[in-house]
């Protein structure tokens, strides 16, 4: 099983590469809902199917497979958006960013020692290089869902650590950080419908009126 | 001491008149005239005395205190004074500040005297009186700091004291020779001479001095003329001190030295007044602020 | 020390009654003076306590802060500064009756008795905190109170502008002093004020800048002085003078109680102040001459006299520094002496312009003139404060410069080479006292002589008796130490045995400053004016005044064809153009029949309106420039701060 | 007991759903928080140190806790007279908002254990959110957006920092794998050195922009400047004291692991950038609100500096924690009155304050002076011994910059307060008068504050140096 997780992770992070340069949102939402989907197996592929690691990936599924992309994928036929349209930094120049983290964090997690079992994993890296991405997201694109998209990623990256430790941490905090994910981007949508009632779009452009 | 004071206060008052008569004899002598008689000077006092007193209704006590001020101080300052070698009658470290002084508070009454008339033109003449005195006074300063410097006191009595003589011949005699350049040149601004002002025409916008007393009358102007003649001869006495440093020990000759080297004085004054014209207005700061700095040259001179 | 207490209790809650009382009732004001009154008293039976039995009075009680104690004492140093405190107080409040009624100013009348009150307090807490604590709070209400004093009329832009400079420039001066103590606590292991000369002088450089700062602030030294001018303009006269004549002196007492710590004093600190000292002076009156509001006037001398006594204190530091007992003596004798007669005389000077403006309506000193015969006691006052505040024999503003000028000339006596350059304060000095000459002698001639130059000078009247007692009080106690000055060599004597931390002055008064002949002169003068005067006045009685003055021809004289102020000045602003930059409008004549035309000139100040505020424009333009660029309202910005700022650790934290 | 404490406002804001009276509803928020005060007044004189391994109180969440809690007594009773002014907004939101979050927040100063103190950040976050969307207008929505989109991103990185440290024990080796604060406290020593330091900074910066550190800093004026008063208060007061005692568990961690050095020079450089910054934006502010923000990004970046010169200044900054808490309740909700009354925050409106709101416009002037570290408040205290303990230390320069910022938010924070307070009295458009629900809670934190100025009681002073203690190298 655990020679299944190199390629699972490599993956995880074309779908980050994918989502940083492409423009279309609804793609981008099933590509992300893709990879929670992944992620879901990765407790299973590194833990065996013990309870714990079943519980996670169950919620994992739920949540980062189904639920958030469904709540996604409704709001932006609401608002009736398909694409993302003049991002604050080029789709290319993006890619190119994602690229350079994405090299940066392995260089950067060959820094930190890891416990034996977890030698052959790249884990950390990909952690790191997911996290970054959905940074990425998070500061290149105007609109958002993307940016709800881009912090999803970064769920999804700190996920991808976080499953290295379930075994030795409590359920709790896993359960925590699924229903906090949720809460957050449930809020956050939430919020999203108050803006496109408010300002009848959802592009954060136009909020930018608070400033010096 | 009594003696002392009386004899001081005697040459003072009954010779200083003579100063301004021997001014205007060396100036008459110049033109080729025969001039007034020596004596003038107290013809216009007694006169002066006589007559009644015009004021002018804008005017308040202050005007009559200008006057008053005029004569009382320099009375006072003489007595900090050595007359030649006759030492002051009082005398004590640091009177040379108060002497400084007190002028300044017979320029304070006499401004405001002149001022209290509301007269544009003596407001002019007290602006000009403020401004060049504040070009004089560190000029004096320094002229005393030099001389603080060369004796171990700071009285006039001992600034002015029989030391001189040796310090002529020493290394400081140049500085000396500075400083009394520099003396006569603020003696002349503060007494109002050419060529900083002109004591003898009136009405004259370019004046200093004269203008600020020309609304006074009688007894007052008077006292202003008779002050401004014991101004010029305890002025003078710092001069001459200065210039003749020599003493004899006996009290009637020294007087008589004393007198006879004012009378030198009040000739070159005369002379001066002869041989120069009126500065323009405009040059007379720049003359003074050069005093200043040959002053400050002096000081340097001996304090190094 | 139970009268010190009750007397900085007694001031300090002065106004606080009146916040109970009627918008418009007498009682509140009239409790406050009485009030304020008793406090002084209180305050000034300590101090002669103190000076009779020759010690200090202390308190020490512990108090829950951390590093605080309640500790204060009072010695002939923090005494020197109290006696005119109290004076001023005390004639400031009765004055204040009469000046600032509640009835007539039912906004602002509690208030400025509150913190009038509270100010003096204050002040007094100041001068005897022996804590750095107790120093630092007792310092900061009085400078908050001063800042409701400047802005009693807060409706006024002028007023506000001036309390934002205040604010502004006491706070800096005080963070300065939070740095100075904190630093005194770190050298000497407490924040209770080390005796005199136990602190060692290594590493005290620092410390001295930032003590010359913070209370150079407050005292007005130039170029510190940019809160000052509008400060004691925009304040009611009392309280101008209560700032003026006491508040800014807390600045020297403060350098002088902080230096006093050090047993062995850096000769640059005394070549410090003695040059800052210079330029406070001459430039200070440089730019009262050049002013033609009468309180920003006053308030510029205030910057010169604290340059005088920052001269004495600068030749008190050298003869610290180079051991030479007279020199300390007399520098220290003369600032300490300059400090006592500046605030009895400057009040004196606000208190008789507030009975002008009271009376006139303005400020502005070319719209007045002839005052004198409206208001005949109120210019006799004022005169006598002109004839002080220039240093003229024989009021007491000559007493303090005397001592200063014979501690400059001490040098001369034992020449080495880096002090004979102290001899040039006494020229300095002299440059100094002959422009206050001129500039007081302008604003006296131009004020109260003269014709009046507007219709409300015509209609001025004199102040009331509850205005005027006040104002003779501080005349009779200028006169006083003019004429009487060895009653005050006990203080004085114990002050720099304070201050030096020695016996050794007691050569004071002898033989090398020898009070009693000035005094003896000052009879004299006195004497012989008065014999004078008399006898000239006596003939001169019974002649009218009927005619008008000589017009040198010139028949249709009108008041306005006077000198002003500002032609007065003219001459000597434009000598001093290097240090004033003056402005001049208009007053070109053109052609052969030239039209009307109108002239103005305005003095800005040199370092407020010419170099502080271009830079601090400049300041705020940059700062604005920079926010709209970081916080430019785009989330994206914002969250690349936050992903640079995790780079940025993660690269310093793990490489 | 405190489980209570954290349960019971819940519990009301449970029954806060139920209840169908307007005026019932705003008056459960005074009474939970006078009950909340005497709780915890309860639990922190209480001696129970730890009362599970989950939550319990030690010197600095006792401190913390009081504070807070006193703070939100104080909102509560403004919230009363507040939510009178607003009938037209409705209290239904609002008020089950504030208990959730008072619950959050005393969770997170109780908890023991990382997770849940980041679960319990988390959920003041969330239920504050709609706390800052009070208004319901566009510029409401934008701050609330950002807020939210900042602090989850925060969140997050905080998040991964705790995964990080509980890493970091996995790969130390020989210790019990646990967020539980005494056990990694315990076996700090063994914990890996690179992640236990990536988890510091992933720490820092995640509860760093919870508290507004600069450059995290960026939501604060705009949450506070569109969130009512007392919210802003509660924010600035509260919610960055609770984030702050976060950062602090992470120093104590680091501390107990020998890197405490490491830990405050990042602290101190974040200190003084964001007492640079605050001093850059509040130059001519003409929004009396966003100044505030501003203000609290300063005394943000005075607490770090304290905290991370260490020694005395540590106590000076645990006093300075009390003292900015109290003293930014008293501010915000003075300018939130002032703003009801004008209609506006913004100074082309706001002058005259003083002439006209004597009791708002005083208080407001009065916390500004107060605010800046002017004795005889309490901050001047603070500051004073955080400054001692930077010149204690040797630290002159750093000591002169920080006077130095000082004087630049002095300057700049000056001309906006004066200029709203002073001035001729405004005829108002709005029906707003000084209440005595509005203004009795910023004049008691007033005089509270300057009471603690003149003042601090032994018990407090004992209280703030064992929290002090806590932070000091352990041997």
């Amino acid at each position: 099983m655990m020679e299944l997780i190199n390629p699972l992770l490599l993956a995880v992070i074309l779908i980050n590469f994918y989502t940083l340069g492409s423009a279309r949102l609804v793609a981008c939402i099933r590509v992300v809902a893709i990879q929670g989907a992944l992620l879901a197996l990765l407790p299973l592929l590194s833990h065996g199917m013990t309870f714990h690691a079943m519980l996670l990936a169950a919620e994992a599924f739920c949540f980062k497979g189904v639920v958030i992309p469904w709540l996604l994928l409704r709001a932006i036929r609401r608002v009736r958006i398909r694409r993302e349209m003049e991002p604050i930094v080029g789709f290319v120049p993006t890619l190119i960013l994602g690229v350079l983290t994405t090299v940066g964090a392995f260089l950067f997690a060959d820094l930190l020692p890891l416990a034996p079992e977890h030698h052959d994993g790249m884990f950390v890296p990909t952690a790191l290089a997911t996290m970054f991405s959905g940074f990425l997201l998070l500061i290149t694109r105007r609109k958002a869902i993307t940016q709800i998209l881009g912090y999803l990623m970064l769920e999804n990256g700190i996920f991808i650590f976080a499953v290295l430790l379930s075994a030795a941490m409590p359920v709790m905090v896993e359960a925590g950080i699924l229903l906090d994910l949720l809460v957050g981007v449930f809020v956050m949508g939430i919020v999203v419908n108050q803006i496109s009632r408010e300002f009848s779009t959802i592009n954060t452009e136009r909020l930018t009126a608070l400033k010096e | 001491m009594i003696i002392r004071l009386i004899l001081h206060l005697a040459l003072l008052l009954l010779f200083a008149p003579m100063l301004n008569g021997i001014i205007i004899k060396t100036k008459a002598l110049f033109g080729g005239r025969i001039g007034a008689p020596l004596l003038q000077s107290y013809y216009d006092l007694a006169r002066l005395w006589r007559k009644g007193f015009v004021f002018s209704r804008t005017t308040t006590w202050v005007f009559l205190a200008g006057p008053v001020v005029g004569l009382t101080v320099p009375l006072l300052a003489s007595l900090l004074i050595p007359f030649g070698a006759l030492p002051a009658p009082i005398s004590f470290e640091g009177d040379l500040i108060l002497f400084v002084y007190l002028f300044a508070l017979s320029r304070f009454f006499t401004v405001a005297s002149a001022l209290d008339t509301g007269s544009s033109f003596e407001g002019m003449g007290a602006a000009r009186e403020v401004t060049f005195s504040c070009l004089a006074e560190p000029t004096l300063l320094f002229v005393l700091l030099v001389l603080a410097r060369l004796s171990d006191g700071l009285s006039l009595d001992t600034l002015l004291g029989s030391h001189l003589l040796t310090a002529w011949h020493s290394d400081a005699g140049a500085s000396l020779g500075l400083i009394l350049v520099c003396l006569f040149l603020v003696l002349l601004v503060e007494n109002s001479r050419i060529p900083f002002d002109d004591p003898n025409t009136h009405l004259e916008l370019t004046m200093i001095h004269e203008v600020m007393v020309l609304d006074h009358s009688g007894p007052a102007l008077g006292m202003i003329l008779y002050g401004a003649a014991l101004k010029m001869m305890v002025m003078g006495a710092l001069l001459v001190r200065l210039a003749f440093p020599w003493q004899t020990g006996w009290w009637l000759s020294d007087a008589l030295m004393f007198l006879a080297g004012l009378a030198g004085l009040a000739v070159l004054i005369g002379v001066v007044e002869s041989i120069m014209a009126r500065l323009r207005l405009p040059r007379v700061p720049q003359v003074l602020v050069g005093t200043m700095l040959l002053s400050i040259f002096a000081l340097v001179l001996v304090l190094r | 020390m139970i009268w010190l207490l009750s007397g900085i209790v007694l001031t300090s809650f002065a106004g606080v009654p009146g916040l109970f009382c009627n918008r418009e009732s007498l009682r509140g004001e009239r409790l406050a003076c009485i009030l304020t009154l008793t406090g002084a008293v209180c305050g000034l039976i300590a101090v002669a306590l103190v000076l009779n039995s020759g010690g200090e009075t202390y308190l020490d009680l512990p108090w829950s802060i951390p590093g605080g104690t309640l500790a204060l004492r009072l010695d002939p140093l923090a005494a020197v500064f109290m006696l005119p405190l109290f004076l001023v107080v005390a004639t400031g409040s009765v004055y204040g009756l009469r000046y600032w009624p509640q009835r007539e100013n039912p906004g602002n009348g509690r208030k400025l008795r509150l913190f009038y009150g509270l100010i003096s307090g204050a002040i007094m807490l100041v001068l005897t905190a022996r804590n750095g604590m107790l120093f630092l709070m007792a310092w900061e209400v009085m400078a908050l109170s001063g800042f409701f004093l400047i802005t009693t009329e807060e409706n006024k832009e002028e007023a506000r502008r001036a309390g934002y400079i205040y604010l502004i420039a006491t706070h800096t001066g005080t963070l300065a002093l939070f740095a100075l103590f904190a630093m005194l606590d770190h050298t000497s292991g407490s924040l209770i004020f080390p005796g005199a000369g136990t602190l060692p002088a290594a590493g005290s450089g620092l410390m001295f800048l930032l003590g010359l700062f913070g209370f150079g602030m407050k005292a007005g030294l130039m170029p510190l002085h940019i809160w000052l001018p509008g400060a004691h303009a925009a304040a009611p006269s009392h309280a101008s003078a209560l700032l003026s004549g006491v508040m800014i002196k807390t600045g020297i007492y403060g350098l002088v109680r902080f230096t006093s710590f050090f047993a062995e004093i850096p000769a640059w600190w005394g070549w410090t102040l003695l040059l800052l000292g210079a330029i406070s002076g001459i430039l200070g009156v440089a730019l009262a001459i050049a002013q033609h509001d009468i309180k920003r006037l006053l308030a510029y001398h205030s910057v010169e006299n604290i340059g005088i006594i920052a001269l004495g204190f600068g030749l008190a530091l050298l003869g610290r520094s180079y051991e030479q007992p007279a020199l300390m003596i007399l520098g220290l004798s003369g600032c300490l002496l300059h400090v006592v007669n500046h605030g009895l005389f400057k009040s004196l000077l606000f208190l008789s312009a507030g009975s002008v403006i009271h009376a006139v309506g303005t400020r502005e000193i070319d719209q007045l003139g002839g005052v004198l015969k409206r208001q005949p006691w109120t210019g006799a006052l004022f005169l006598g404060a002109a004839v002080a505040i220039s240093g003229l024999p024989p009021f007491n503003g000559f007493i303090s410069e005397w001592l200063i000028y014979l501690g400059a000339l001490q040098p001369l006596k034992h020449p080495t080479s880096a002090l004979g350059l102290a001899v040039l304060t006494a020229p300095a000095l002299a440059l100094i006292g002959a422009l206050a000459l001129a500039c007081f002698v302008k604003v006296f001639g131009i004020v109260f002589l003269g014709e009046a130059r507007s219709k409300a000078a015509v209609q001025a009247h004199e102040a009331p008796l509850s205005m005027l007692v006040p104002m003779a009080l501080l005349l009779v106690a200028c006169a006083w130490i003019g004429l009487l000055p060895t009653t005050l060599v006990p203080l004085l004597r114990g002050a720099v045995e304070n201050w030096a931390g020695i016996d050794g002055g007691t050569m004071l008064g002898g033989s090398f400053a020898p009070l009693g002949w000035v005094s003896l002169i000052g009879w004299l003068l006195l004497a012989l004016l008065a014999a004078v005067g008399l006898w000239l006045s006596r003939i001169s009685r019974k002649v009218p005044r009927a005619i008008g003055t000589w017009g040198c021809g010139f028949q249709f004289s009108a008041p306005r064809m006077q000198y002003t102020a500002s032609s007065f000045a003219d001459f000597l602003v434009r000598l001093f153009h290097f240090g004033l930059w003056s402005e001049r409008h208009g007053g070109k004549v053109t052609g052969l029949l030239p039209g009307v035309t109108r002239f103005s000139s305005h003095t800005p100040d040199t370092v407020l309106d010419r170099v502080l505020f271009p830079i601090f424009l400049g300041a705020a333009w940059l700062c604005r420039l920079l926010r709209a660029c970081i916080h430019n309202g785009v989330i994206a910005f914002y969250l690349l701060y936050i992903a640079l700022t995790v780079i940025v650790l993660l690269a310093l934290f793990i490489l | 007991m405190l489980l209570l404490l954290i349960l019971f406002p819940l519990a009301v804001a449970l029954l806060a759903l139920l209840l169908p009276w307007y005026q019932a509803r705003s008056w459960l928020l005074p009474v939970s928080g006078g009950l909340h005060l005497c709780l915890a007044g309860i639990c922190v004189a209480g001696s129970d140190y730890a009362s599970s391994p989950w939550i319990g109180l030690d010197a600095l969440s006792r401190l913390v806790l009081i504070v807070t809690s006193l703070l939100y007594a104080g909102c509560a009773v403004y919230a009363v007279g507040y939510l009178n002014l607003r009938r037209d907004r409705g209290n239904e939101t609002i008020v089950p908002c504030l208990l959730v979050f008072l619950s959050a927040m005393t969770l997170a100063i109780a908890a023991r254990h990382l997770g849940l103190l980041w679960m319990a950040v988390e959920t003041t976050t969330l239920a504050s959110a709609p706390l800052i969307y009070y208004n319901r207008n566009r510029l409401s929505i934008e701050a609330t957006w950002k807020y939210l989109l900042l602090c989850s991103v925060g969140i997050a990185l905080a998040l991964l920092g705790i995964l990080f440290i509980a890493y970091a024990a996995l790969v130390g080796g020989d210790m019990p794998i646990s967020l539980q604060l005494d056990t990694l406290l315990a076996n700090a020593s063994q914990l890996s050195r690179p992640w236990l330091h990536a988890g510091f900074v992933f720490l820092l910066v995640g509860f760093g922009t919870k508290m507004g550190l600069a450059p995290l800093h960026s939501w604060k004026p705009d949450a506070y400047g569109e969130a009512p008063g007392m919210v802003g208060a509660l924010l600035a007061g509260g919610l960055t004291s609770v984030a702050f005692l976060a950062i602090l568990r992470a120093v104590q961690l680091m501390t107990a692991a020998g890197d405490g050095a490491m830990a405050r020079q990042a602290l101190l450089g974040m200190g003084l950038l964001s007492l640079l910054l605050a001093a850059i934006f509040m130059v001519r502010q003409p929004d009396i609100k966003r100044l505030l923000a501003y203000s609290s990004v300063e005394h943000m970046g005075i607490l770090a500096i304290g905290v991370g010169i260490g020694g005395l200044a540590t106590f000076g900054a645990m006093l300075h924690l009390v003292n900015n808490a109290l003293t930014k309740g008293c501010l915000f909700l003075s300018a939130g009155n002032i703003q009801r009354a004008y209609d506006s925050k913004r100074l082309s409106k706001v002058h005259g304050a003083l002439a006209t709101l004597p009791i708002s416009g005083g208080v407001f002037l009065a916390g500004f002076l107060a605010i800046t570290g002017s004795p005889p408040f309490g901050l001047f205290m603070s500051e004073f011994t955080i400054l001692r303990g930077i010149f204690g230390n040797g630290q002159f320069w750093i000591g002169l910059l920080m006077i130095l910022l000082l004087a630049m938010v002095f300057i700049g924070m000056g001309a906006t307060v004066l200029t709203a307070t002073q001035g001729e009295p405004v005829k108002l458009e709005s029906a707003y008068k000084d209440s005595f629900l509005l203004v009795i809670s910023p004049l008691l934190f007033l005089l509270m504050v300057l009471l603690l100025g003149v003042y601090l009681p032994e018990p407090l002073q004992r209280a703030l140096r064992e929290a002090a203690a806590l932070l000091e190298v352990q041997p």
